[in-house]
């Protein structure tokens, strides 16, 4: 199992490291039996993901996934947030091995899971926008 | 504080030593010959296994002609198990008695045999790492082929009671095998004194080459082949002699057990400073009993860490070491042997294993134990758990 | 005459080359790392050995992931025997096509089987020492688990239509395994093109290491394991990776494949300059046909001589043969491939194989040359056969 | 399989390698197929071996043990001779690999041999002071 140099560089520097007090929206996902949480913290304005945070337990590709999926939403939509697809982040990491695929999957349910919560707190439903988020298939 | 760079796997493998690599060298460029082969190439050759044969033999107690060379300690834990359930298979005997928390190479192939109509009781192990001997006794049934219990374990080092053992399994008259592949190098072992009638080992544990293993057979057992082909190693297991990796297996084994109280009492007090230094952190736990161990092996439970990214992060800083997650290995679960020990998922996946040799300098230990709580800081401050944990909530 | 080293040995084993060596010193000292491990140190082993595999395939037109790193050539051939089988066995395919010259890695493991309850078909080969891929085709049952036949036989030289061989297993949909121990680095191999599904290699006949070698498994069959335990080569061949050896393997074999034609146009000509020789003394015979053979591979029967007298008379002279004499291996009986080949005993007891590498010069072959003949006149004038054969008598 | 110096020793120089003309006792053993046949020519003199000289296609340890047996029988009593047993031979060459044991009975037998046709020779029945030669067990 070999991680691309992209994925070590997230993991020795992962970026957006933290939480955000007052955050807009904040999901977690995974469970520690399986080995891997992350913590996504949002805040939006205008319909702006204008800054992101993680915290993340897990395995050296959780922490990277985490790192590149704050990096690859922040100052975006969150129409685009939405569109991200782990296999975006993925890419974006220059690929993962075979068994750490489900990371990307957590990093991508970490950012619907936030907005989920985002939505929850405006008063709006979030299930006809962002669906069912759903469990890594891996951990169950 | 400057980067070093520090080697605390040896339980994974080792570094091929100077005096070792010394010995095997000739047989890569000049006494490159068959050892089958009848002219005196061959022959030096041939005479440099026998050397060696002897070197392992006398290492364990054991008579040279009781000692075959095999590709790695895998191949001799497979060769021990079904090679005995094929020798007894028309005796009747169907039944195999191993513990929990053996090395896969034990456990894969318990798995196999059945998958062949064999039945299998893996006794347990108690919370400090042990199995017991009484387990094993009440474990063996008429048609019991043979008991394997590890000498020590590989991740938590726990050393077993290997000669209550063997004298159960005399008693009963029941084949007994022991995969010593730690244990060779660090225990004085005696396989007469001992009771035991197979026991498997490997080269590189000890600073010999990785891919030469050897092991032993009582006289008077003969274990059907795993591999067939040509008369190499008295018939048993086929293959051009490995000479370089024998030789080397030799002197290695040789040096290992030459002083082993002396290096033994030297790397315990380090490993011991590793373990209460280590131990100083909030939310820890060794694993293992602390004293009947392995001298080299610390293993301990750091809870809000996850494994693998310990590692990854301790590697950033110069130290190789190992985890209980068995993230690498392409699962997810963590270690069999930690949720033996009854470790709850979470805390086995935060789990540090750092095995040191003979080579370990005290200044290494500073370095380890200056590193391992500021990388355990900084994962902790990463982690949604650590302020749960804090406050004792449960994080299932 | 100056006394000479001369190793014309080289189809039991070779030398390892000093780029080998190079190569894999590293692994060794420094990159020792457990290829499975996740810091740096085990990435760059495992790095080595991805490199590695991907030498290999491309060696023999494979992909990467259909290379397996096994102990030896034996082990390869046992694998794809017995792995198939078994795989097999649940569709009721219990027969076996192999062919009577192949090595003893083939022919005890199907001898095993047969004790297991397989039928074993053995085909002949002719005088030549070839075995007819229509004798292939006429063995090939409904129940037919796979075929074996050998790429180039390791005593004589003779190279096999595997091609047409490949075409009919596909044809009939039977598994073809070729054991390529000799032919790796001798003969362009394209497991795609000549329809090979399993072929086995070993490291040591080609300027490797002793104890490592390889298999090419054709993507689509999962062969079960033959050794089971650890994760290593993706769960199907456990124990901590030789990664010197695998390195070396790697390199050996680019080096061995890339300049196959011209390397073997040199070596044929010392070969047959070899053999012409020899040819010169009265009552002697080439084994093997003169042209499809192994370009090193000189095999010659010489009367009244016995082989291992022969062999030890040339280590004195300074040359290291090989014989068709089967003494060494415990066993009294000549080589199963001369008497195959249709040789009495008592000629087969008196063969002499010289297998020349690359490394071979000119300057050896006047000297081995030189050596022969005399060697032969002193060991003929000691034998009390001599007389009678040059009479015509009958010496059985 | 490993030959001791010795061995080596009589195998490279081998003593009493040839023919005796008009010899008075010859023995011939073994066969070309099992790979060994020693033939033993002796000169006899008031009961006395006063000359012994042998011709062995075989391996290493045949013409070793044959060159041994003859040295160790030459200027001996007959008596003496047929007193030497293979063990001695195979002492006096410091041993021979466990397979090769059966050279040194072959050399034992072809003592016997050239004895018993000596006798022949002499007209004195060789059956009752020699006994049954029989053959090497491993050839047959
Ligand atoms: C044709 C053939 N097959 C198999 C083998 C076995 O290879 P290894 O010695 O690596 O087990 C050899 C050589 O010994 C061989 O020549
Ligand atoms: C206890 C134990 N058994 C068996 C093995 C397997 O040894 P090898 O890697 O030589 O196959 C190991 C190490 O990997 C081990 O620690």
């Amino acid at each position: 199992m070999l991680y691309s140099e992209k994925v070590l560089d997230h993991f020795s520097n992962p970026r957006n490291v933290g939480e955000i007090e007052n955050a807009d929206g904040i999901g977690e996902v995974g469970n520690a039996k399986c080995g891997d949480i992350m913590k996504m913290y949002i805040k939006v304005d205008n319909g702006i993901i204008s800054d992101v945070k993680f915290k993340t337990f897990g395995c050296g590709a959780a922490v990277a996934t985490s790192s590149m999926a704050t990096e690859l939403i922040k100052g975006k939509s969150i129409d685009d947030a939405l569109k991200l697809t782990n296999k975006a982040v993925v890419e974006a990491l220059d690929g993962l091995p075979a068994v750490k695929l489900h990371c990307s999957v957590l990093a991508e349910q970490a950012i619907k899971a936030a907005l989920s919560d985002y939505y929850t707190k405006q008063g709006i439903d979030p299930l006809p926008i962002i669906g069912e988020i759903g469990e890594c298939e891996h951990c169950h | 504080m400057d980067k070093r760079f520090i080697y605390a796997d040896n339980a994974a493998t080792t570094r091929v030593s100077n005096e070792v690599l010394n010995a095997m060298y000739p047989y890569f460029v000049t006494e490159y010959g068959n050892a089958s082969s009848i002219y005196a190439l061959g022959r030096n050759a041939k005479k440099a296994i026998e050397l060696s044969r002897e070197k392992v033999a006398k290492a364990i107690g054991a008579e040279p002609s009781e000692i075959y060379f095999t590709s790695c300690g895998s191949e001799s834990d497979n060769w021990a198990i079904r090679g005995t359930c094929e020798r007894l298979a028309s005796k009747g005997k169907k039944h195999i008695v191993t513990s929990v928390f053996e090395h896969h190479a034990i456990l894969h192939t318990c798995q196999a045999m059945e998958k062949l109509g064999y039945e299998v009781t893996y006794v347990p192990i108690d919370k400090n790492g042990f199995v017991s001997a009484e387990d094993v006794k009440n474990a063996i049934r008429d048609d019991t082929a043979i008991v394997s219990i590890m000498y020590a374990n590989n991740e938590i080092g726990t050393i077993q009671p290997i000669e209550e053992i063997g004298k159960i399994c005399r008693e009963k008259g029941v084949v007994f095998h022991t995969d010593a592949v730690q244990a060779v190098g660090n225990v004085e072992i005696d396989v007469k004194a001992q009771n035991i009638d197979i026991l498997s080992l490997s080269g590189h544990k000890i600073h010999a080459q990785k891919g030469i293993g050897a092991i032993y057979v009582k006289k008077g057992i003969s274990l059907p082949n795993l591999i067939f082909g040509g008369a190499q190693e008295r018939n048993k297991r086929p293959g051009t002699e490995n000479v370089p990796a024998i030789v080397g297996l030799g002197t290695a084994i040789e040096i290992a057990t030459s002083n082993i109280s002396e290096k033994r009492d030297r790397v315990t007090v380090l490993r011991n400073r590793l373990i209460d230094g280590i131990l100083q952190l909030p939310k820890t736990r060794l694993n293992g009993d602390r004293d009947k161990r392995l001298p080299g092996n610390c293993n301990i439970s750091i809870e809000g860490v996850e494994g693998e990214s310990l590692l990854l992060m301790l590697d950033i800083n110069g130290i190789c070491a190992s985890s209980g997650s068995a993230c690498t290995s392409g699962s997810l679960d963590p270690s069999h042997v930690l949720l033996a020990l009854g470790l709850k998922h979470e805390v086995a996946h935060g789990s540090l294993r750092l095995s040191i040799s003979d080579d370990t300098t005290s200044e290494d230990v500073d370095y380890i134990l200056e590193v391992v709580p500021k990388v355990v800081k900084r994962l902790r401050d990463m982690s949604p758990l650590w302020e749960r944990i804090l406050k004792g909530e449960s994080i299932d």
